[in-house]
């Protein structure tokens, strides 16, 4: 399933990120940064071609060799980065769109504590628990 | 444009939640004002009450309930209203042999539905709100409380029930109980 | 609808606590307090509620989404008229506003209408603050209950 | 849009293709001729030919009139290098062929000139296949070909050479050579263009023996060349006249030439004129040099210059030169536009070459195959040609031909041509934009601010709605909308053509060129998402590139993507590229390089290394990047060797990055720090880094630790300076002027940082920094010590040890301010971690307060205060007061006096010029002017007290108190019980003699009043006579018991348990400096007296004297200390007093004459305004001392406030009449015996003199007689026992002042005894309230007696 699962706050730092495995750690995360060019690309792009792109799930923001890097926005500017094996070509884009609506609705959730700060680590629990399952596909 | 999708979602529910993230706001605040937690908690009672005071005329009109004789038509009462309000039908139980307490248990607890509780306020008991709602929509003197661990397994969200347990009722005052016309 | 009714209620309480409740506040304090409450509500509320919907594209879209969409969900009726000078000040009319609703209309009460109002107002900027939109939202009565909001969003 | 990646990947190319890749690419390159420039020979500065090169690449573009008279516009691009392999595929793409070179080079001796001819030879040879024609610059000669000696023109070039050219080119040698030479070797060049172009032939021909004709000219054009060129030297060296006829030769030759050349010849003639005319000038002076020989076998045009600044006309020279090539490519364009072969050759890209090796060429494919590729080439060559309409027109048949045969290469090629043909047309000013969108991303590289390539694309990024791309205006799309292709073809083309490239292995550079082209339209288009892909495409075509060439791609990639704002990508390739640099598999890694392009990368990752910009846009960035980026800077700048930048590095990664750190991180980083630090110590100056101009700005360490809050500490008390305040201004303000208000004001004080209090020059002065220290483990914060501006102030370094993780802990930081002003504390600085850092407030977060501004006061003494009591020792024993207020403890009993000296002792380095003393207490004025006593002037005669000097005040302190017992208000009913039980028998018996009589006996009735007289005076005069203190004292002995236990109930009753008398010794001094800036400093002492109670009055009375102006106050005397003491109450008389007892003694004094009555109390109304003045007479008189204890101290009472009643008024006051009496004609005098003898009349006479200031009023005299039995009883009934003759009652006239009244009567005994006559004078009744009496006596009865009465002893005849 994903490698890499990352919350990216409105100003493009990082808010949350889970990385499959460890040693490839740092190379997901260079991944997931550099896909914020796309991502800021498609969304500025909105403005300018015609046609309804609005959808908040950005689809494909490119791929490498070994990894493919998926891209979603939230209207509150938040992005959401989920990275998978590019080796792992079962994976249909509605599966991608339906794993990134389940992360939004987590997200909100951390959001809607009040006791969270907004623009901070997510440290919460719950979301742990969502991005565990999430990513183990169920 | 997806804008329908927007109404698509439940208003009941939308709503509902407008009243858990307010209520949320609330309590922050509250904790930035009161540096004792166990302050917040009796404001919160306090808010409750008042709201329990508001709270029970506008029952009254909504839901015309009949006359309730007893602490059981009490229960049923306090079960109609969080129907009715909260969304949420609690269930009465574990009555104790006299018949003078019980228990009524929400099995999710939209206050609390979002909140994690952080550590440095472990003690403080979210939804005490309810507590103080309850006595006055039941017009007897009934000490609601929600014991201390329940709140904590609670707010650190293993559990999502709350179980306002153990209703004393103090003396018989049924006939002049709630809901008398 | 009972959900509304619950939404009221704690709003008054938040309402009474801040000015009567707890230690004696002064005016401007409690309203910012109760300001900063509806800002922490709009933040998140608009974080739940632009979920489904798509990106918007604009502020004027963001605007009309206040009015419409929002409005409708908190108070159950959509704003009555927009006005905007295209420069960044949107003027935000209800001609019948909820938490006004309930005061006896007339004069009398005009100077407690502030209090109902600085919720509503933090909740604006809470949810323009999540959706991008820097601003400034202030209120004015001039006959209850009809009241107006004015957005004064901050460019830069 | 890759075909098979995989395919490619597999097996590596062979090297046949052409390895090297220009990242630099651009459509509008397949417009233009490429012109190679080198440095040729040793001499050559790189700098120099640096210049000249930028020079000639300035002339890009020239415009050409072609044979139909339209203007022509030619491109060129110059290459420093090209290597030859990409010449190869000059017939797949002709603008890959370097059709031009020109080479630099600089002479000092002909072995140069030789080098330099046979490089540029070489090169020739080299490159031979494609070249049209060239041109070799030397510097260092003359014109005429001698050697340039820069010494001897320095003068005249030193003034101006450009003016020269520009006022008469005729006088400036190298114009006129150029034009000279010019005019010869354009013949030349025209000659040889077509001779080149035979060259061209032949070599070709190699490959393609079709070609005949070239072999017989090409020898003989040599040999032209080579003679032209050696006529062209010998006439130089000879006589001008030669030239101007070669000229002239040039001239017609030119002529001559057929119809495309001549339009290059216009510019001949008017060179050609300059020429003739200047060139005689000139030839004089250079005769005699001796000039360099170029080699036989150059065969090429040289143009000699003197150095680059006599270069002038190399633009003319370059235009010229380009124009020559445009012929040549335009002849060839014609020619092969007009060839109808029917066996038309098989053009090939290199590595094609081998597939096409016995393949029937006859083949309908084949054929079709070279036409359609002849077909392209011409397109290409079209295009060159500054034809693109016709250019689209070529490509597009070709295309049509070629795709028909499946040539997918050379389709992919053509499909580019008319990419590249319609861009050219669509946007002309992408040229522009490419070169400059190259220097904006070489400026990104210099300054990771990156403003150039951002500010570009941040406003490209902005909304552009218009369905045209820019620079594309209608005009020109109707003109060509025909073939040209529309922006969005152009993309599709271009995509396509890369798939087919693709499907070649071969084909990777053209591949990744066509690529960079196609991204370079679309950032034209604005189109960056696709950009990207097309990148992201070059990044997996693979090829065989060493190192530096893989560094070299992943930088232009780097540079592309930033140019499509995509800085992240730009960052992580330019990452790459530095780790390339020092890869391990890397045998010479670059360490430096890898730094420098690190550097680039910040920029992408958010990182400012300046702490302070960081830490604005903090929430920016991924962090878990920016921590590796800023290990690798540290790793690599410490490879580098360059210490100090890693530490600053490092420094920053622990600064910056803090709260991204773990403990453990935090641990190992900060570890790190020190060992690097310790190697090279960073100080806080920025560091530039050397050969980028990059300055890596100071890293100070804001947050370690962190400064929660500075408080500046006002000077303590005793060093506190104040304004010299006015006189009565000090009376209010007491020693704490801002105790009570500074806190009130402190706060809005604080606000702006103004401190509310002073510091004083050279006192030590301290600022509290609460730390908190962020790092788990204990911080070492050395040399710490404030920064300040404004007054001059020497700050302390200090050192201090932070626990870990603690909140905040309060450091002091200590300084002394060396000049008087404004200080102004803008913040500390600290080493930390061996990282000196200056941490000003204005930039630390959450620091209110951006400086503390503190008033500094010049210099001011300071005196410490030493007391000393001269009693118990001298100054030897000093004992220093505690510094900022001297206290001074004494215990005196009640009167006793101390001195005691206050000694100041300046221990500062000032002078004290002033100082003012003042006492300050709750006491009323009176007693304290009473109790302390100093000399204001023996204080002010010390000064000034020079620094280490000492003045001394002595402070005399009396313990007064007050003496009379608090019960003497005691009312009339009080005093006569007491009085009473005075008189009562059992004293009587213990001692009659002082036992006191009633005063109101005195007062009422005449006859007791009369017993008590004599009994007391016996007592007095028994006192006076044997007035032995023995007797008295035992009598009071005697009498001790009872007396004692009286006194002790009234000691209870009364508050005479000693008291406590405090003031304070307010000294305010001055000196030096702070003086003329009147600010003055205070100090004090509290001076404690404990009063013990010593002698008490317990009660009082008076009594009449023997003599009639004095009386006797009587005065009982407790002595509640606790030693016995010596009493001295009169200047004769003393009196032992055990402790505890009392005794009464009488103190005669002079009775207070009438006179000061009527003028102190003619005021008073009552009797008591009366009574005070009568007791401060009293006191006046009566001063009481005694010495006590075990040292005989001193003490002395004064009865001051004590009060008499009414009654006793008289007795006090001398009387206002003068008695004379006389008994049978002899004076009486107190006390002398009378005698008579019974039945003989006695004659008495009473003489009433008014002594008083005033007239008396009548009297009424009246003679008494009685008899004192001695127990008590008076008789006055005495009409048995006498008589009287005269009246013995009468009034008196008013009498005069002065004038007496005379009475004389007789006196008959009947019986012996002892007889007293009283003799009393009242006011008359009649008169009682005149005036007279109201003014002097309040309105009781007045009764003046004769005393003591006269008393007449009668015996029997």
């Amino acid at each position: 399933m994903a490698v890499c699962v990352s919350v990216i706050g409105k100003e493009n730092s990082p808010l949350y990120i889970w990385v499959g495995n460890g040693k490839e750690e740092l190379h997901l995360h260079y991944l997931a940064h550099t896909a914020l060019d796309v991502i800021q690309e498609k969304v500025s792009a909105v403005n300018k071609t015609p046609g309804d792109t609005r959808e908040l799930y950005l689809g494909l923001l490119y791929a490498s060799e070994e990894y493919k890097v998926f891209g979603y926005t939230t209207n509150t500017r938040i992005k959401f980065v989920i990275i998978t094996d590019a080796a792992n070509t079962t994976l249909r884009d509605n599966e991608i769109r339906m794993m990134f609506r389940r992360l939004h609705n987590m997200y909100t959730n951390v959001v809607c504590n009040p006791f969270y700060v907004p623009g901070e680590q997510i440290t919460s629990r719950e979301f742990d628990k969502g991005v565990g399952a999430l990513v183990a596909g169920n | 444009m997806s804008r329908q999708s927007m109404r698509s979602n439940d208003p009941k529910k939308v709503s509902g939640e407008l009243f858990t993230l307010t209520y949320g706001s609330l309590v922050a605040q509250l904790l930035k004002d009161y540096e004792n937690v166990d302050d917040v908690n009796r404001q919160l009672e306090r808010m409750g009450y008042n709201i329990g005071m508001r709270l029970i005329e506008d029952f009254l009109a909504r839901a015309n309930p009949g006359r309730c004789y007893d602490l059981r038509d009490t229960a049923d009462k306090i079960q109609q209203a969080f129907k009715l309000y909260l969304g949420v039908s609690p269930s009465i139980g574990s009555w104790s042999p006299g018949g003078d307490e019980f228990s009524v248990v929400l099995e999710t607890n939209p206050l609390a539905e979002f909140v994690e509780l952080p550590d440095h306020c472990l003690s403080l008991r979210y939804s005490n709100i309810l507590a103080g709602v309850i006595p006055p929509i039941s017009h007897l003197r009934i000490l609601a409380h929600l014991p201390r661990e329940r709140w904590k397994s609670l707010l650190t969200g293993l559990r999502k029930d709350i179980e306002c347990s153990s209703i004393v009722y103090s003396h018989l005052e049924v006939e002049k109980g709630m809901f008398n016309e | 609808m009972a959900e509304e009714a619950m939404f009221d209620f704690i709003h008054m309480e938040a309402v009474s606590y801040v000015f009567q409740g707890g230690e004696k506040l002064a005016e401007d304090e409690a309203v910012s307090k109760l300001e900063h409450m509806g800002f922490a509500t709009g933040y998140r509320l608009v974080e739940r509620l632009t979920r489904e919907s798509g990106r918007y594209k604009d502020e004027l879209d963001i605007m009309k989404y206040i009015c419409k969409d929002l409005w409708v969900t908190v108070y159950k009726k959509q704003i009555d008229n927009l006005r905007t000078n295209h420069q960044g000040v949107y003027v935000l009319h209800d001609n019948r506003f909820r938490f006004l609703s309930h005061m006896a209309t007339g004069k009398q009460y005009l100077q407690y209408a502030p209090r109902y109002l600085a919720f509503t107002c933090g909740l604006v900027r809470g949810c323009l603050a999540n959706l991008g939109v820097t601003c400034v939202v202030t209120a004015e009565v001039t006959q209850l209950p009809a009241c107006k909001f004015q957005i004064q969003v901050q460019r830069g | 849009m890759r075909s098979s990646v995989s395919v490619i990947l597999s097996n590596p190319p062979p090297d046949t293709t052409m390895s090297y890749p220009d990242y630099c690419t651009n459509p509008h390159h397949h417009q233009t001729l490429l012109v190679l420039v080198r440095q040729v020979g040793s001499q050559l500065k790189s700098r120099s030919f640096q210049k000249l090169y930028e020079r000639i690449s300035r002339v890009g573009h020239v415009k050409v009139s072609d044979s139909n008279g339209s203007q022509r516009p030619v491109w060129v691009t110059y290459r420093r290098e090209y290597p030859v392999e990409n010449n190869d595929w000059g017939d797949f793409q002709t603008h890959r062929r370097v059709l031009g070179i020109i080479t630099i080079g600089q002479v000092g001796s002909q072995s140069d000139l030789n080098d330099i001819c046979k490089q540029h030879e070489s090169l020739k040879v080299k490159y031979s296949s494609t070249l049209y024609d060239s041109r070799c610059i030397i510097l260092g000669l003359n014109p005429d070909g001698t050697i340039y000696e820069a010494d001897s023109r320095n003068p005249s070039r030193g003034t101006s050479p450009e003016p020269n050219g520009g006022i008469d080119g005729g006088s400036h040698p190298p114009t006129i050579n150029g034009h000279a030479q010019s005019t010869h070797i354009k013949k030349i060049s025209a000659g040889s263009t077509d001779r080149d172009s035979g060259v061209y032939e032949t070599v070709s021909s190699e490959d393609k023996p079709t070609d005949s004709d070239s072999h017989s000219e090409s020898p003989q054009g040599m040999s032209e060349g080579m003679m032209d060129l050696k006529i062209d030297t010998n006439h130089v060296n000879g006589s001008d006249s030669g030239s101007e006829s070669t000229s002239e030769v040039g001239c017609c030759d030119d002529s001559k030439m057929d119809s495309p050349r001549d339009s290059a010849v216009d510019s001949a003639p008017d060179s050609a004129h300059d020429t003739s005319q200047s060139s005689i000038s000139t030839s004089a002076s250079q005769s005699s040099r001796l000039s360099l020989q170029p080699p036989s076998n150059f065969k090429t045009r040289a143009l000699f210059y003197p150095t680059s600044e006599h270069a002038v006309n190399i633009e003319s020279q370059l235009q010229e030169f380009v124009s020559s090539l445009f012929w040549v490519l335009e002849s060839k364009r014609l020619d092969k536009s007009q060839e109808k072969l029917e066996r038309p050759p098989l053009l090939c890209a290199p590595f094609e070459r081998k597939d096409f090796i016995g393949l029937d060429m006859d083949s309908r494919t084949n054929k079709k195959r070279c036409v359609g590729r002849l077909r392209k080439q011409l397109a290409d060559l079209t295009l060159q040609a500054g034809l693109p309409t016709e250019a689209i027109v070529h490509y597009s048949h070709a295309a049509d031909t070629l795709r028909n045969c499946n040539d997918w290469l050379w389709l992919a090629a053509c499909f580019e041509g008319l990419c590249a043909a319609s861009v050219v047309m669509l946007y002309p000013n992408l040229r522009r934009s490419f070169g400059l969108q190259r220097y904006s991303s070489l400026g990104v590289g210099g300054n990771q601010g990156g403003s150039g390539g951002i500010g570009n694309r941040s406003r490209n990024g902005a909304v552009n709605t218009n369905s045209l791309p820019t620079g594309l205006d209608p005009i020109i799309v109707k003109q060509t909308s025909k073939h040209c292709l529309s922006p969005d073809d152009i993309i599709d083309k271009y995509r396509e053509a890369i798939v087919h490239y693709s499907k070649y292995r071969n084909a990777g550079v053209v591949e990744t060129e066509a690529s960079i082209k196609a991204v370079h339209v679309l950032i034209e288009q604005k189109r960056y998402l696709m950009a990207a892909e097309f990148l992201s495409n070059v990044v997996f075509i693979n090829l065989q590139l060493s190192d530096e060439e893989k560094i070299a791609r992943f930088n232009a990639l780097a540079d592309l993507y930033h140019q499509i704002g995509f800085h992240r990508k730009a960052s992580f390739f330019r990452r790459v590229a530095a780790m390339r640099c020092v890869a391990p598999q890397n045998q010479q890694p670059d360490w430096g390089q890898c730094y420098r392009l690190l550097l680039q990368t910040l920029e992408g990752y958010k990182i400012s290394l300046d702490p302070l910009e960081f830490r604005k846009d903090g929430s920016q960035g991924w962090p878990a990047l920016q921590v590796q980026i800023l290990q690798e800077l540290v790793g690599t700048s410490r490879r580098m060797g360059q210490n100090a930048l890693c530490t600053r590095h490092q420094a920053f990664l622990v600064c910056a990055m803090l709260p991204h750190l773990s403990e453990s991180e935090r641990k190992e980083t900060a570890n790190m720090l020190e060992s690097l630090s310790a190697r090279s110590g960073s100080g806080p100056a920025p560091l530039v880094v050397q050969d980028t101009g990059v300055i890596i700005p100071a890293v100070n360490f804001l947050n370690i630790p962190i400064c929660r809050s500075v408080r500046v500490q006002p000077p303590a008390v005793g060093r506190k300076a104040e304004k010299k305040l006015s006189q009565e201004a000090e009376e209010d303000t007491g020693p704490f002027i801002f105790s009570p208000f500074s806190s009130l004001t402190s706060n809005t004080q604080r606000a702006q940082g103004k401190m509310d209090f002073d510091w004083v020059e050279g006192d030590v002065c301290e600022v509290i920094l609460d730390l908190e220290n962020p790092m788990p483990f204990e911080l070492k914060v050395t040399s710490m010590m404030l920064i300040t501006e404004g007054a001059q102030f020497e700050s302390w370094t200090s050192t201090v040890v932070l626990k870990a993780e603690r909140g905040p802990q309060p450091v002091t930081l200590r300084g002394r301010p060396q000049g008087a002003g404004e200080l102004k504390i803008t913040g500390y600085s600290s080493t930390v971690m061996g990282v000196s850092s200056n941490c000003r407030l204005k930039f630390i977060p959450h620091m209110k307060i951006p400086f503390y501004t503190i008033n500094v006061v010049s210099a001011l003494p300071f005196i410490q205060i030493l007391t000393a009591n001269s009693n118990t020792g001298s100054l030897g024993s000093e004992r220093a007061v505690s510094e900022e207020s001297g206290n001074l403890h004494l215990s005196l009993s009640a009167g006793e006096t101390q001195e005691c000296s206050v000694v100041l002792h300046n221990i500062s380095s000032q002078p004290v010029e002033e100082i003012s003393i003042a006492l300050e207490s709750k006491m009323d004025k009176t007693l304290l002017s009473q109790v302390f006593q100093y000399s204001e002037e023996n204080i002010q005669a010390q000064l000034p007290i020079q620094p280490g000097g000492k003045a001394s005040v002595t402070l005399y302190v009396y313990a007064s108190s007050d003496f009379l017992c608090p019960s003497r208000m005691m009312d009339e009913s009080l005093e006569t019980s007491s009085l009473v039980s005075g008189s009562e028998p059992p004293s009587l018996v213990s001692g009659g003699p002082s036992s006191l009589p009633s005063r109101q006996s005195v007062a009422t009735s005449s006859t007791r009043g009369a017993r008590t007289r004599r009994t007391d005076s016996s007592a007095s005069l028994l006192s006076s006579r044997s007035g032995s203190s023995v007797r008295s004292g035992s009598s009071s002995s005697t009498q001790a018991p009872s007396s004692t236990a009286r006194t002790r109930t009234t000691l209870n009753t009364s508050a005479c348990t000693g008291r406590t008398l405090e003031a304070t010794m307010q000294v305010k001094y001055s000196g030096g400096s702070g003086l003329l800036a009147d600010y003055c400093r205070s100090t004090q002492v509290t001076v404690t007296v404990d009063v013990t109670p010593s002698l008490l009055v317990t009660r009082w009375d008076v009594l009449p004297a023997e003599l009639p102006h004095q009386c006797y106050v009587v005065l009982d005397l407790l002595n509640c200390a606790t030693h016995e003491m010596d009493l001295h109450y009169t200047p004769t008389k003393h009196i032992l007093i055990e402790a505890g007892d009392s005794c009464r003694v009488p103190i005669p004094i002079d009775r207070c004459p009438l006179a000061t009555l009527t003028q102190n109390g003619s005021d008073s109304e009552s009797g008591w305004g009366w009574s005070s003045v009568l007791g401060n007479h009293v006191a006046s008189l009566v001063e009481l001392r005694w010495t006590q204890g075990p040292c005989d101290t001193p003490g002395r009472a004064s009865l001051t406030g004590i009060t008499f009643p009414p009654a006793t008024h008289d007795l006090i006051t001398m009387a206002p009449i003068h008695w004379d009496v006389q008994v049978d004609g002899q004076d009486v005098v107190g006390g002398t015996e009378n005698t008579g003898v019974v039945g003989r009349t006695l004659e008495l006479c009473v003489g009433v003199t008014n002594t008083s200031g005033a007239p008396l009023p009548p009297l009424s005299l009246r003679l008494t007689a009685f008899q004192d039995h001695q127990n008590g009883t008076l008789n006055y009934r005495l009409d048995a026992k006498m008589t009287t003759t005269g009246a013995t009652k009468l009034t008196t006239p008013q009498l005069a002042e002065g004038e007496e009244f005379r009475h004389c009567c007789g006196l008959v005994f009947f019986t012996a005894g002892v007889y007293k006559v009283e003799v009393t004078c009242s006011p008359a009744a009649a008169v009682t309230q005149t005036s007279f009496y109201e003014n002097i006596t309040p309105a009781h009865q007045h009764a003046w007696k004769f005393a003591p009465p006269l008393e007449i002893t009668v015996t029997d005849a």
